[in-house]
C-alpha cells in the first residue's frame, strides 16, 4: 500500500469528502490561502475556492457557532479550530449548543458538523500552545471525540466523522502531521468510531495509547521484547464512544495495563479509561493501573522543563517494568 | 395611523392581532397552569412584548428561520409554533415538541424554522448566522432571524456572529428586543450606550431603531431588513424597544423596577393599542375582534386539554435521541 | 453551636472577609440589586455599596477576565458565574489565563481570585441549567477545585479560597443552599484545602460523595445500617487538591468503595478519584471501584426523565448492595 | 514637523529614538539568535511596528501597566523591560524573566508593570481591564493599555471587555496595532470596516486613530488618552495603522502579501523615519545618533553574552511555582 504522512491522510479525506459532497466545507483561520498554520488544507483553496475553504477572521465562537447552524441547515461543515489550547474560547457553543441540540429537540437536529483541532505539544510552544485537551470535553454527552494515531485510521476516522450525523471533536497531534503509514487509496473506506485497534499483540502487559503515544508505546514495546516481555498497545482510537470490550478483553488476557497520552496526568481520558477497567474488569488486573501522562504543571517553554513535564518512550517502558520489580 | 394601516388587508390585520393575543393569553395560561401544577418548570413570559414578536415573526416565509431565547414562547407562536405541542413540551409530555425533553427554553420545530429557544444569552445569535451562511452557499433566498435582548448584545457571542454576518453579508437579521432590563439589571448599567442599534455600525450593516410595542412598525422595520437580506445586501441590526410587563421569570419579585416605569409603559401596552387601532380604523368592530379573541381563548382550551391528557415519556426515552448513531449502544 | 443553611454560611463568609479585607469584594450578574438569583448575597448591596458588589453585564469573559485583572493588581475579588453551565462562556479566561497566570510568569503572579459558581439540577432546569461541572477544569493544572457539601465546609472552605493566594473554582450545589447544619461563629474559622472529612465511619464500605451526593450517601447508609452493612462516607471536600490519603486509608479498612456525584458519569470527578484508587489502593480492593452519577445524556426537562438521568439514594444503596451480591 | 519636535526635550527625542532601534535591533538579533539555536521557541518579530510600540508606551508612568500580545516584545521593550532578562527567557533559561517556563510569548514583569505577553488573540485585553478596576476601586491615578492586534478586535473578549471599561469608566487604553493581517489573513477579509477605531462608539468612548508609524503622533495621541484615564473620563480605544515587516512568525512564507504593499510601506519604515526627522531638525547630528545606535548594540550583545551564559532551569523547577500554596505538595 502507499505510505502516506498523517498530514496528508487527513487533507485526502478532506478532498475526497468535498468532491464526494457538496455540502462538505471547510472554514477556519487561516486555512485557505495560508494553507493552514500545520500545512494540512494546502492547495484546496486552489481546489475548492474562497466559498468551500473559508478563512474567518480569529472568532472562536462564531466559527463553530456558525458551523453548527450551518450543519442544521442541510451542510456538512468541517470547521478548524488552530491549536486545542483555544477550544475553550468557543467553550460556550461546544458544550451548551453543538453537543446539546439534537437531544433538547428530541432527537430531531442532525448536527453533522466536525470540528477538526490540533493537540501536543510542538516544542517550546508553552502553555497556551501545546496542550492535549481530549478530555476537556469528554463528560459532555452528545459530542464524539476522536483522536488517531495513524495516517490510515486518520483518514478513516475522519470520513466517518464528516459522514455521519453527529458532531465530532477530531483532534490531529500536531508531532504526528510528519508521520509516514500506509493508506488505503479507495475512496470508500472509512474507520468506524468505537472500534479500538490492536496495534501490537502480546500476552504479558497491554499498554492503551491515546494519539502520538501510541508509537511511543510501539517503540516502548519494541525495547521491552529485548527483556522478553510481551506488550499488547491497543489504540481506542475514539474516546467516545470508548470500545470497553476490546480493552477489557486484552486486560484478561494480560492481567497488567498502562495507559498513555500526553495530557496532563488528572482528569486525562486515562482517568476514565482507568476507572472503566476498574468497575469492569478488575478481576482480571495482577496489580496496579498505571497511568503516564504529562506531569500536573502547565507545560513550560525551556527544551529541559518541557521534556521532564511531558511523557516519553522511557516512561512507558518504566511503567511497563514496574510490574516485574514489586 | 389610518393610513398605515389602509396598505394591509384585512386578513393580514386580522392574523397580526390575533397573534398577539394568542401570545399575551398563551403566557398568562402557562402561568396559571403553572401554579396549578401542570407544567413543572420556569417560564420567562413575554407579556408586554407580544408585538415585536409577532411584528418580527410577521415578516419571514415558513422557510425562513428564527433562533430564539429563554424568553421565546412569543418567537414561536409568532412563528406558527402550535400552542398545543408547545403547552405539552412545558407540562413536559411526550407530546411537546421536544417530547419533553427540551421545556421552555429548549422548544424547537425545524419543519417551521424554529431552530431553538435558548437557554444561554447570546448564544443562539451565531447559530442564526451558520444558518444564514448555509443559506448563501445553497443560493438559496431563505433568511435567518435571531431574536435577543439587550443584555446578550453584551456577549462574545453577539459580537463575534455580527462581526462575520457583515463581513460575509449574510442573509441574517439581528433582532434585538431591548426590554430595558437583563434579569434585575437595568439596560443602562449593563451597557455605556442606550441605542444599542448603534453597534451595527461597528460590523458595517444598518442598525435600526423601532417602537417594539407597535406591530405594524416592527412589521415594516423587519420587512425592510428580510428585503435587504433576500437582496444579497447583508445584515440588519433592528432594535425594538420594549418592555416586560411581568417579572424576569415567574416569581421574580421584581424589586428592581424604576419607581413609575411599570405604570408609563402600560399605557403602552402593545395589545390593546393595536386593538383600539384596529376599532379606531373602522375596518374592525368590537364584535369581530371579539370573535377573534374568543377563538384564541378556545385553541388555548383546547391546547391545555391536549397537554393535560398527553401521555408522560418513558423512563427509558431518556437514552434516546442524543446522537444519530450510537454504534451499537457505545456513546452511553 | 448554631444552625446555618449552606446559602448562610456562605453570606457570612462573604460578609465577614469583606468586613475583614478590604480589597476583597464581590462581582457578578445580579449579585447586587437583586442579592443574587439564589439569594445568596441578598442584603450585602446595603451594607457594602454598588463598589463592592458589583452588578456587572452579562459577560463571562470580562467578568472572570476582569477579576483575574483586579487580583493579580492586588485585589482579592470573588467573581460569581451565576450558573456552572454558563463557565464555558469564560472558559479560555479561566484555562488559559486564570490557571495559568502564575506559572507562566515564573511563580510570580499572585492571582487570588475567587470564581463562585453553582452546579447541579435544581428539577426540570433542562440541559443548560443542571450540569455539575466539576471535572471540567480538573485537567487544568494551575486552579484548585472546591465543591463543599456542609454550610461549616461551605463557609470555612470560602474563606479558606478568599485568603488564598491561587485561583479557586468554588462550586456551590443549588439543591444544598437551603440545607441546614451547625456553622461555627468564629470569624476566623477556615476550612483547609486537601483535606478530606469522614463524614460518617463505617468499616463494611466505603462511599465518596461529591457536593450534594454527600447527603445523600448519608442517607443511604443510614438505610444500609439497618441491613448490618456499616458504611463510611467520606466528603473529598476538594478535588484539587486530593486528600489521596484518607480515601486510601479509609479502603485499606473497608477494600469496598463506591464514588457518587451528581456530574455526568463519564470522566466526571469519580473518574479521577478510581483512577487514583485503582494506581494506588487496588491491592486493598476487594471488588470493582463502583461509580454512582448522572447518566451520560443530556439533562431533560420532564421531571420522569431527569429522575431517571439523575443519582439518588437507591442508586447508592443499590451501588453498595451488589458487594454482597456477587 | 520641526515645530512639533520643539516640544520635546533632547532626552526624551533621544530615548524615543533609541528605544525605537533597541526595538528594531531586538528583534533582528533574537531572530538571529534563534537561527544560530540560542533560542528554541518561535518569534514573532514586530519589526516595522517599533513607533506604535515605543510610542504607546513612553506615554506610560513606570507604575502603570499594560498587557501584552504574541508580538510583544517591542511593548515589553518600551515599557522597560531588560533585554537581558528577555534574551534569557527567549533562550529558555532560568536568568529569564519567567525563569525560562513562559518564553516569548509569556513574558512578565510584575515590578514594570508588564502584565503579560499572551498566547491567546485577545486575551490580555480583558486583565488589563481588570487591573483599571483595582485602580478605579484603589482610588489610585494609575492606568492600564491594553495592546491587540487588528484580528483580535473580532474576538469576544475585546467586545466583553470593551464594554465593561466603557461602562465604568475604567481607566484603560485600547491600542490597537492595526498591522493590515491577522496571520495570512488581510483585515479586510476579518473584519466588514477598515476603521477599528470607529467600534469604540459602541461602547460610549472615544475612537482615534493614529499614523503607527509615527512616534511622536503615536506618543501624543496616548499621552491624550492616558490624561483622560487619569481624570476619571473612561477609556479610549486608540488604532495604530501600522504595518509587519516581517512574517507572523519567522518562517512564515508570507504567501498573503499583496503585490506592492510591502515596498510601499518600506517606505515609511519608522525607525529611518524618526532618524531623519531627528537629523533635519537640527538637533540631532549623526555623530549623536550612532552614540545612541552602538549603545544599543553594545546592550544587546550584552544581553546576548548573558542569556547564553545563563545557566538552564533545573528539571524539578518545573514543578514550583504553579501555586501560591500547594497545601503539602498535593496539588500536583
Ligand atoms: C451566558 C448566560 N449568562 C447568564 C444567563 C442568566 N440569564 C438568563 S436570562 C438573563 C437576562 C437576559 O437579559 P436580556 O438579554 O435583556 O433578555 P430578557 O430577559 O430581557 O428578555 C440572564 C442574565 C444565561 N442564561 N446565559
Ligand atoms: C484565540 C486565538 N485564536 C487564534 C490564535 C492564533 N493566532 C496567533 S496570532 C494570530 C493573528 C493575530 O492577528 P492580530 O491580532 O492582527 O495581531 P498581529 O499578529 O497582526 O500582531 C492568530 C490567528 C491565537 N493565538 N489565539
Ligand atoms: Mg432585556
Ligand atoms: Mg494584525
Amino acid at each position: 500500500m502507499r505510505e502516506l504522512t498523517y498530514s496528508e491522510a487527513i487533507r485526502e479525506a478532506l478532498v475526497e469528502e468535498m468532491r464526494r459532497d457538496a455540502n462538505v466545507f471547510l472554514m477556519g483561520e487561516d486555512v485557505g490561502t495560508f494553507g493552514g498554520v500545520w500545512g494540512v488544507s494546502h492547495g484546496m483553496l486552489d481546489e475548492f475556492g474562497p466559498e468551500r475553504v473559508r478563512d474567518t477572521p480569529i472568532s472562536e465562537i462564531a466559527i463553530v457557532g456558525a458551523g453548527l447552524g450551518a450543519a442544521m441547515m442541510g451542510m456538512r461543515p468541517v470547521v478548524e479550530i488552530m491549536f486545542g489550547d483555544f477550544l475553550m474560547c468557543a467553550g460556550d457553543q461546544i458544550v451548551n449548543q453543538v453537543a446539546k441540540a439534537r437531544f433538547m429537540s428530541g432527537g430531531k437536529a442532525d448536527v453533522p458538523l466536525t470540528i477538526r483541532v490540533t493537540s501536543g505539544a510542538p516544542g517550546s510552544a508553552a502553555a497556551q500552545h501545546s496542550q492535549s485537551p481530549e478530555s476537556w470535553f469528554m463528560n459532555i454527552p452528545g459530542i464524539k471525540i476522536v483522536a488517531p494515531a495513524l495516517p490510515a485510521d486518520a483518514k478513516g476516522l475522519l470520513k466517518t466523522a464528516i459522514r455521519g450525523e453527529d458532531p465530532v471533536l477530531f483532534f490531529e497531534h500536531k508531532m504526528l502531521y510528519a508521520e509516514k503509514g500506509p493508506v488505503p487509496d479507495d475512496a470508500d473506506f472509512t474507520v468506524p468510531f468505537g472500534v479500538a485497534s490492536v496495534v501490537r499483540e502480546g500476552v504479558d502487559v497491554t499498554v492503551v495509547g491515546v494519539g502520538n503515544m501510541v508509537l511511543k508505546a510501539l517503540k516502548a514495546a519494541a525495547q521491552l521484547a529485548e527483556q522478553g516481555i510481551r506488550v499488547e498497545v491497543i489504540d481506542p482510537r475514539t474516546l467516545v464512544p470508548l470500545d470497553k470490550e476490546t480493552l477489557i478483553r486484552s486486560v484478561q488476557k494480560t492481567s497488567r495495563v498502562v495507559i498513555a497520552h500526553e495530557a496532563h496526568l488528572r482528569s486525562g481520558p486515562a482517568a476514565e479509561i482507568a476507572a472503566v477497567l476498574a468497575e469492569e474488569a478488575i478481576e482480571y488486573l495482577d496489580g496496579p493501573i498505571v497511568r503516564v501522562g504529562a506531569k500536573n504543571v502547565p507545560l513550560p517553554y525551556s527544551p529541559i522543563l518541557e521534556q521532564f513535564v511531558l511523557p516519553d518512550v522511557s516512561d512507558i517502558v518504566a511503567a511497563v517494568a514496574s510490574f516485574w520489580k514489586r | 395611523m389610518i393610513d398605515e394601516l389602509r396598505q394591509y388587508s384585512q386578513e393580514f390585520l386580522a392574523s397580526l392581532y390575533r397573534r398577539m393575543v394568542l401570545v399575551r393569553e398563551f403566557e398568562l395560561r402557562a402561568i396559571e397552569e403553572r401554579r396549578g401544577g401542570l407544567i413543572p418548570g420556569f417560564i420567562h413570559s413575554c407579556v408586554g412584548q407580544e408585538a415585536s414578536a409577532v411584528g418580527a415573526t410577521a415578516a419571514l416565509r415558513e422557510d425562513d428561520v428564527i433562533t430564539s431565547t429563554h424568553r421565546g414562547h412569543g418567537h414561536l407562536l409568532g412563528k406558527g409554533g402550535a400552542p398545543q405541542y408547545m403547552m405539552a413540551e412545558l407540562a413536559a409530555r411526550s407530546s411537546g415538541y421536544c417530547l419533553g425533553r427540551g421545556g421552555s427554553l429548549h422548544i424547537s420545530d425545524f419543519d417551521l424554522g424554529i431552530l431553538g429557544a435558548n437557554g444561554i444569552v447570546g448564544g443562539g445569535i451565531p447559530i442564526a448566522v451558520g444558518a444564514a451562511l448555509a443559506f448563501q452557499m445553497q443560493h438559496s433566498s431563505r433568511v435567518a432571524l435571531a431574536f435577543f435582548g439587550d443584555g446578550a448584545v453584551n456577549e462574545g457571542a453577539f459580537h463575534e456572529a455580527a462581526n462575520l454576518a457583515g463581513l460575509w453579508a449574510l442573509p441574517v437579521i439581528l433582532f434585538c428586543e431591548n426590554n430595558l432590563y437583563g434579569e434585575g439589571t437595568p439596560q443602562d448599567r449593563q451597557a455605556p450606550i442606550a441605542d444599542l442599534a448603534k453597534r451595527a455600525e461597528s460590523y458595517g450593516f444598518p442598525g435600526v431603531i423601532v417602537d417594539g410595542n407597535d406591530v405594524l412598525a416592527v412589521y415594516a422595520t423587519v420587512k425592510a431588513a428580510v428585503s435587504r437580506a433576500r437582496a444579497g445586501e447583508g445584515p440588519t441590526l433592528v432594535e425594538a424597544k420594549t418592555y416586560r410587563f411581568r417579572g424576569h421569570y415567574e416569581g421574580d419579585p421584581q424589586v428592581y423596577r424604576k419607581p413609575g416605569e411599570m405604570e408609563s409603559w402600560r399605557q403602552r401596552d402593545p395589545v390593546p393599542a393595536f386593538r383600539q387601532r384596529l376599532l379606531t380604523s373602522g375596518r374592525f368592530d368590537e364584535a369581530a375582534l371579539k370573535v377573534l379573541e374568543q377563538g384564541v381563548q378556545a385553541e388555548l382550551d383546547e391546547a391545555v386539554a391536549f397537554a393535560a391528557a398527553a401521555p408522560y415519556p418513558e423512563v427509558g426515552e431518556a437514552l434516546s435521541g442524543v446522537y444519530g448513531e450510537t454504534h451499537g449502544g457505545l456513546v452511553f
